[in-house]
């Protein structure tokens, strides 16, 4: 059975490394477990070059022209918005590999899109439990303004407050507009809060870290945050500045795991890096392809259905779709960024276990057996 | 002022039969190449008009375009106004903010102009970016296409649309060169040779200004509700001044002050993007070379070669008795 | 907001700091773009470039190599663009420039993903300039008050030049009209060529001075150009007064609209710009004539 | 028809006009003399509302129009030409002068009609072309007529707006012995009532021309009367004609 | 001293010399007179470098001249052109300041206070912008910077146009002091008896060539040439 897949992924722009990094780990899932199932796969490969308009008219292609029979990838929200309707409408199966906008698995879930990255609130409310049962008590948030910004601090927020937190101060800084930090640094510092958490990536995350460290903070004003912060795509650049922030996400490259070994040293192999969370998602987006297919699924309709029950083990951990939102459940780790032998690395510090999002308005036919 | 020349209808035939070959003939991808120069062209057009014929060189008609398809968004899905009727506000709205734009900005001149607009065009971009309504960066989707089953052409066919879009191309080119050959046009040219002298002949230039920005505000406010109408989704990226630039850059591709010129750039810029981001993620430095290279040629833009190259001897071919006379013949006789 | 005396003088010389970042580049854009009269859009790609090369000779010789290599890396570049493209472009008209310019930005743009890849790029602050220093009150990075000196620095060395010496007279000569100005004698192609890759070079020096505070990105270029032409707009072209001028008001503003006004900061800035060209079409101090 | 009372203008220090009062009769044609920098174009861009005054006003027609904009100014009569040539460079002779007509024809802003069809339009641009000499030319783009040529374009232009005062500033300098004498001919074939004000240093000309005479010195008044008079002025000699008579 | 041996030139396209040929000595003063656009300026920009020839070739000092304006001017042409070509943005001190040079004329070794000597009214505006002054003003400046240069051969187009009177005649006798110290000049001129009785040689251009060479005086007696080559 042959099955096209379009793998829409920004190629170009500033997130073309993400794109780059997902795509080595959708190759590398193809190449190790693509012989468990019968069916053969021929990629096709679009840039959505960052831009919603450009994204939708290869998405497009893809299922009109191309006649894809599964899309897997989508970097940014904002393209994940605008291919919503048209794979929902047209019945295409979407396995998201990193856009994390809740409402894609919530208001706006659709039982055709499947996401086996996070979701944003997923990656941030454990990190507000688990920093009040460190004993932090005042917060200052950090982050862009843009709508992942802001879902990533309010699930944050929601959390901390929760459990008996109180946020001090909060501050939106405008998204790829900012460079110096500095001034919020100085609002940070002058909040009195215990500690700071915050959501940035790529070089808004190299340069935040950096400033932060130069201004001394980190001694006084422990640097918490979203993993994205301290990516180990991003975090020899950031340098000695990383060392010592601490952070959640759904995937660090230490998880000490068969599984995980058995990936991290594939794609090390590979590529010549350690992976990073982009590169499991895409990785994963591959197995739960390969693992719907061996149900036997094989176009449209079923394939959308199967990947809605996938469950595996990967590098992560035990991985498994909610079906009342399509999003992935896995679990959230705590880590450290460390000096490690020549490099940082990263230090876990806590495994926090594996939630469902709250189904946020999501509806949906449920699974058909 | 503009004027038609043989080259120039040769050309304007050749672009109006390769459009309607690939219309009836494109499979979906084609046709959305297509729509995509077919509006692209509409946003050039405008910008041609005010940069290459007032020297009110823009960065703000990408923004512009926005606002037509904001608006046209909003109107008729958030207010469910008629599609017609929102287009038409749509169209209004963006003519009068431009004009504003237009008015506002009419004391400044060359890059303090271009800047001037780059500041308006990001005001609104940050606006549309940042305020609940417009959905943020996500954007707003379900947009509808304009109805016209009533005539029995259903607009929500990719080959149906493109035929609209470049009925209402030929219909802004129309009304531009129509513009451009009036009064207004040939004060318009007056005002970019010397303001000052205009100023003394008792023009009030702001208001020339204005209204001619106005004119091109509303082409590009109706290509943006087309482009919300293509996509069916719009983004803030639609108002980012990467749009104008882009839109800038094909403007003097294709010949700035031209027309014509415009058109052409359109399509070879498109379609250069298509082929090339199919075959490498680096295809900003193809086009990037690309555009060093039609500059080195010392020619204005694509058209502008064309023109200096065969334009004065098909011109001559033809017309033998309309030649003028040539300037040495006139030193000195007075 | 009840802050406290040190607070202000942080932010104060945090918007100076940028302020002399952004002067470093924009004095060498205004001076190609003023006196020269040419639109050199790529202005910010050589910044990155400068960058890009900090980086890398960062890491083969250390830090200061980088520092004063970079430099005359990027002016080396510009050496190569000036005789191949520069030079025949400057007698066309602004459009032309325009174009080949953003010809460049898309080409190199593209160059430095080929040789330096997606990745962000980073390099270590000096150990000499490492650290905090004391101050008014404060403790401030040392790195960032380099940064306020030596913008301060060059501001001066460059206003002895143009102001006091021929050097600056002939140049602006040769900009109002280029032909009388070579009917007086002047060798007006040299000396531009020397002003273009003196240009370059404060790019490249800018680019190099940023990378240890920033991250050095393909793009980084052309997010950088938009605030360089709002300072030289809002300070007018070609005036080293107006280059000091729009980068103090960019950087106060940026800096205290992030702190005050936070909603307005992204707005901010365009809003100042357009008010300065509505009531001086012209800019603050623009060069004469 | 054009009066000034007491203008006063100065930039920076320098004062360049002062206490400027001068009353111009319907159909009168008056030279203004005076050495180089004495105020002459100032005035005149004060008149035409190019410079503001510091204090005094402007009459035209009898209505102070100090606080009008030069575009207005020039709507109700007002015209002039440059010292220094101000014409659209990139465009024709008739494109020129046919812009001047356009605009107080009321053609300038017409949204659909080529302003240079009109007939109206036309025939003006045919007579001042006559007018002017630039018959030949009338094709040629400005960038392509020599500096003589243009000189003689600058003032076809401000004739083209058929105004009621003409102010022309050094209309015949640049400008050859054979046209200068066309230039005798053509304020000759003018119609009388045409109020005029001339700068000028050719003084065959000027007293061939003027009414009357005004001299300006370091931007004041200091002559004001008839040719006779000021022909015979030691002031005058001395300031400004020089032994001109054996240069 | 300078040579122009049947030289073809115009702009781009359009020809406006042909075959024009003239000889200027050293020492002594030419006059090139003739109609508007009859192509004395053009003859002029050709001799500087600022139109480049399609024929023929130009002798300064029995060698070739160099190719490039600046190095025509470093080998000692002073020119003042019929646009004055100030400088806006430099002061008129600046716009002096950047001409003054020594390129070895005969005669006179003009200084700043010299010039000044000669026009105060420049020494009144010394920081006023180049294209502040009024047109005169600019004419005087234009010829100021021609002399500050000491060349040794100065070129000057129509330096009387928009001038006083009184200033024509003091730049008259200034210009003869100049001939009587031996400086090689070049003038063309609209106003026919300051020409005449400046020059010792005149040309007559018309229609890109010369019609017609002789002295001063002869011109000055040859009426029928007058009327015919300059419309008097
Ligand atoms: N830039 C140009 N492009 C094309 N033709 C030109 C240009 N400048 C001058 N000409 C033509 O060259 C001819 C000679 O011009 P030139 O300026 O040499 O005349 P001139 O003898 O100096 O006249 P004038 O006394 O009016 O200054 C003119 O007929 C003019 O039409
Ligand atoms: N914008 C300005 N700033 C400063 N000074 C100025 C300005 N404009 C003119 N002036 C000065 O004012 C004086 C008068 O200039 P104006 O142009 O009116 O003289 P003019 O009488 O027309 O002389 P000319 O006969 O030489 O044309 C001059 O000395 C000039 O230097
Ligand atoms: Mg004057
Ligand atoms: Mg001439």
């Amino acid at each position: 059975e042959d099955i096209k897949v379009g793998l829409l992924l920004p190629f170009s722009g500033v997130y073309a490394a993400l794109g780059n990094e997902i795509e080595a780990g959708f190759n590398l899932a193809l190449e190790q477990f693509g012989g468990e199932t019968d069916a053969t796969f021929e990629i096709v490969r679009e840039d959505t070059e960052v831009k919603p308009p450009v994204a939708l008219g290869k998405a497009k292609k893809m299922i009109l022209q191309d006649d894809v029979d599964v899309i897997a990838g989508i970097v940014s929200s904002g393209v994940l918005g605008a291919v919503r309707d048209m794979v929902h409408g047209a019945g295409v199966p979407l396995i998201v590999a990193n856009a994390g906008n809740d409402e894609a698995t919530g208001a706006d879930c659709s039982p055709f899109i499947t996401r086996m990255s996070f979701s944003n609130s997923q990656v941030n409310r454990p990190m507000g439990m688990w920093m009040h049962e460190q004993g932090i008590g005042k917060v200052y948030t950090l982050a862009p303004d843009y709508a992942a910004g802001r879902q990533m601090i309010d699930a944050f927020t929601a959390s901390f407050t929760a459990a008996g937190g109180e946020v001090v101060g909060q501050e939106f800084t405008p998204f790829q507009k900012t460079q110096d930090f500095g001034p919020y640094l100085a609002q940070a510092k002058a909040s009195g809060a215990d500690a700071v958490y915050v959501f940035y990536a790529g070089g808004e995350a190299i340069s935040f870290v950096k400033q932060y460290d130069s201004f001394g903070l980190k001694a006084e004003l422990p640097l918490y945050g979203s993993g994205f912060l301290t990516s180990p795509l991003y975090v020899n650049a950031e340098g000695p500045a990383a060392e010592g922030v601490i952070t959640a996400l759904h995937y660090v490259p230490t998880i000490d795991s068969p599984a995980n070994a058995a990936f991290a040293d594939a794609f090390e192999a590979a590529n010549g890096r350690v992976p990073s969370e982009f590169a499991v998602q895409g990785y994963d987006a591959a197995r739960a392809l390969i693992e719907a297919t061996k149900t036997g699924a094989s176009d449209r309709a079923s394939l959308a259905n199967a990947l809605r029950s996938v469950k595996f083990e990967g590098p992560r951990g035990p991985l498994s779709i909610d079906p009342s939102t399509n999003n992935v459940i896995q679990p959230i780790y705590v880590y450290e960024t460390v000096a490690g032998e020549d490099s940082l690395t990263q230090k876990v510090l806590a495994q926090l276990s594996a939630e469902a999002d709250p189904v946020n308005g999501c509806e949906m036919a449920p699974v058909s057996n | 002022m503009f004027r038609h020349n043989t080259l120039r209808y040769a050309v304007l035939v050749l672009l109006a039969s390769a459009a309607l070959f690939q219309a009836f003939t494109a499979e979906y991808f084609g046709l959305e190449i297509l729509t995509e120069i077919l509006i692209l062209a509409m946003l050039v057009l405008a910008l041609d008009i005010v940069a290459g014929f007032g020297g009110m060189v823009s960065l703000c008609h990408g923004a512009l375009m926005g606002v037509g398809a904001y608006a046209y968004a909003l109107l008729s899905t958030t207010a469910g106004i008629a599609p017609p009727v929102a287009m038409v506000g749509a169209v209004a709205l963006t003519g009068a903010i431009a004009w504003a734009i237009g008015a506002i900005c009419s004391r400044s001149h060359g890059i303090y102009f271009i800047m001037a607009t780059l500041a308006f065009g990001q005001m609104a971009y940050s606006y549309v970016f940042e305020a609940p309504i417009f959905g943020g960066d996500d954007g707003l989707g379900g947009i509808a296409r304009l109805d016209l089953s009533f005539v029995g052409i259903d607009l929500n066919d990719s080959r149906s649309f493109a035929l609209f879009c470049l009925v209402v191309l030929g219909a802004i080119y129309g009304v531009s060169v129509l513009i451009l050959r009036s009064g207004l046009g040939r004060s318009l040219t007056g005002v970019m040779h010397n303001e000052q002298r205009m100023r003394a002949l008792g023009l009030t230039v702001w208001r020339v200004k204005a209204d001619v920005f106005g004119l091109s505000g509303m082409i590009a406010g109706l290509a943006g509700v087309l482009a919300a109408q293509h996509i069916m989704y719009i983004s803030p990226g639609l108002l980012s001044w990467t749009v104008s630039g882009e839109a800038l850059v094909v403007v003097i591709l294709g010949g700035l002050g031209t027309l014509v010129g415009p058109l052409v750039g359109a399509a070879a810029f498109v379609v250069l993007k298509h082929e090339l981001s199919a075959v490498t993620t680096y295809w900003h430095l193809v086009v990037g070379v690309i555009l060093i290279a039609v500059v080195m040629s010392r020619a204005n833009g694509i058209f502008g070669w064309i023109e200096a190259r065969w334009g004065d001897r098909i011109e001559r071919r033809l017309s033998d008795t309309t030649r003028k006379p040539e300037a040495k013949e006139v030193l000195g006789d007075a | 907001m009840a802050h406290d005396l040190g607070f202000w003088t942080l932010q104060a010389l945090n918007a100076l700091q940028l302020s002399m970042l952004l002067f470093l580049l924009s004095i060498g854009l205004t001076v190609i773009f003023g006196l020269m009269h040419f639109v050199n859009l790529a202005h910010g790609s050589l910044y990155a470039l400068g960058a890009y090369f900090a980086a890398s000779l960062t890491a083969v010789g250390g830090y200061w190599m980088g520092f004063f290599l970079a430099p005359v890396v990027v002016a080396g570049i510009g050496i190569l663009l000036y005789s191949g493209l520069i030079k025949r472009m400057r007698k066309s008209g602004p459009m032309a420039q325009v174009l080949v310019t953003f010809g460049l930005i898309f080409a190199m743009l593209d160059l430095t993903r080929i040789f330096w890849g997606d990745l962000a790029l980073a390099i270590e602050v000096p150990a000499l300039l490492d650290g905090r220093l004391a101050f008014l009150g404060v403790e401030y990075p040392t790195y960032r008050l380099f940064i306020i000196v030596m913008g301060l620095a060059i501001f001066g060395a460059l206003a002895f030049v143009l102001g006091r010496t021929q050097i600056g007279a002939m140049i602006r000569a040769g900009v109002d009209n280029d032909a009388m100005a070579a009917c007086l004698g002047i060798n007006v192609e040299r000396l531009f060529f020397m002003v273009f890759c003196f240009g370059c070079a404060l790019a490249g020096l800018a680019g190099a001075v940023a990378a240890p505070l920033l991250s050095v990105t393909p793009d980084m270029g052309l997010q950088i150009l938009i605030p360089t032409l709002i300072v030289i707009v809002i300070g007018g072209l070609g005036s080293l007064k107006g280059a000091v001028a729009g980068s103090l008001i960019y950087g106060f503003v940026q800096t205290f609209g992030a702190v005050l006004a936070p909603q307005l900061a992204s707005v901010l800035i365009y809003a100042l710009l357009a008010a300065v060209l509505v009531i001086k079409p012209v800019g603050l101090f623009p060069a004469k004539g | 028809m054009l009066e000034t009372r007491n203008l006063d203008k100065s930039f920076g220090a320098v004062h360049v006009t002062r206490n400027v009062s001068l009353k111009l009769e319907r159909g009168e044609r008056r030279i203004i003399l005076g050495p180089n920098g004495a105020g002459k174009t100032t005035l005149f861009n004060q008149l035409v509302g190019e410079l503001t005054p510091d204090s005094g006003s402007v009459h035209l027609a009898g209505e102070d129009v100090t606080a009008l904009p030069v575009a207005k100014r020039a709507r109700r009569g007002l015209s002039r030409s440059y010292q220094k040539n101000t014409l659209f460079d990139g465009l024709t002779v008739e494109e020129n002068l046919g812009l001047a007509t356009a605009v107080h024809t009321g053609n300038a802003t017409q949204l659909w009609s080529d302003s240079l069809a009109k007939p109206e339009v036309r025939e003006i641009v045919n007579e001042v072309a006559e007018q002017v000499n630039l018959m030949p030319y009338i094709h040629a783009k400005v960038s392509e007529i020599s500096y003589g040529v243009r000189r003689q374009l600058e003032v076809g232009v401000a004739l083209a707006t058929r105004p009621l005062v003409l102010l022309m500033d050094e209309p015949t300098s640049g400008v050859g012995p054979e046209m200068s004498k066309g230039f005798h001919d053509l304020l000759n074939n003018l119609p009388r009532d045409l109020t005029m004000l001339i700068i000028e240093h050719d003084m065959d000309l000027a007293f061939d021309v003027a009414d009357t005479i005004t001299v300006l010195n370091y931007g004041e008044v200091v002559f004001d009367g008839l040719p006779e008079a000021a022909r015979g002025s030691k002031l005058l000699k001395d300031i400004y004609l020089g032994n001109w008579e054996d240069a | 001293m300078l040579n122009l041996n049947a030289i073809e030139s115009g702009y781009g396209e359009t020809q406006v010399l042909y075959g024009l040929s003239l000889e200027a000595q050293a020492g002594r003063v030419l006059a090139i007179l003739g109609r508007n656009g009859a192509g004395k300026s053009t003859t002029l920009k050709a001799i500087m470098g600022l139109l480049p020839l399609k024929s023929g070739e130009i002798l300064f000092e029995g060698k070739p001249m160099a190719g490039q304006p600046f190095g025509i001017a470093k080998s000692g042409i002073a020119y003042v052109p019929e646009t004055r070509d100030i400088f806006p943005s430099l002061t008129v001190r600046e716009n002096l300041e950047i001409a003054a040079k020594r390129f070895g004329g005969a005669g006179a070794d003009w200084t700043m206070e010299r010039v000044l000597d000669l026009f105060p009214r420049l020494g009144e505006r010394m920081d006023n912008g180049g294209t502040q002054l009024s047109g005169g003003e600019q004419q005087m400046l234009a010829i100021a910077r021609g002399l500050l240069m000491n060349p040794k051969l100065l070129i000057l187009d129509e330096p009387t146009e928009g001038l006083a009177p009184i200033i024509v005649k003091l730049i008259h006798d200034k210009l003869q002091d100049l001939k009587a110290a031996g400086l090689s000049m070049i003038i063309v001129e609209q106003n026919f008896g300051f020409a005449t009785s400046l020059a010792d040689d005149v040309v007559i251009v018309g229609k890109g060539q010369i019609v017609w060479t002789g002295s001063a005086n002869d011109i000055k007696a040859d009426e029928d040439a007058q009327h015919t080559w300059l419309g008097v």
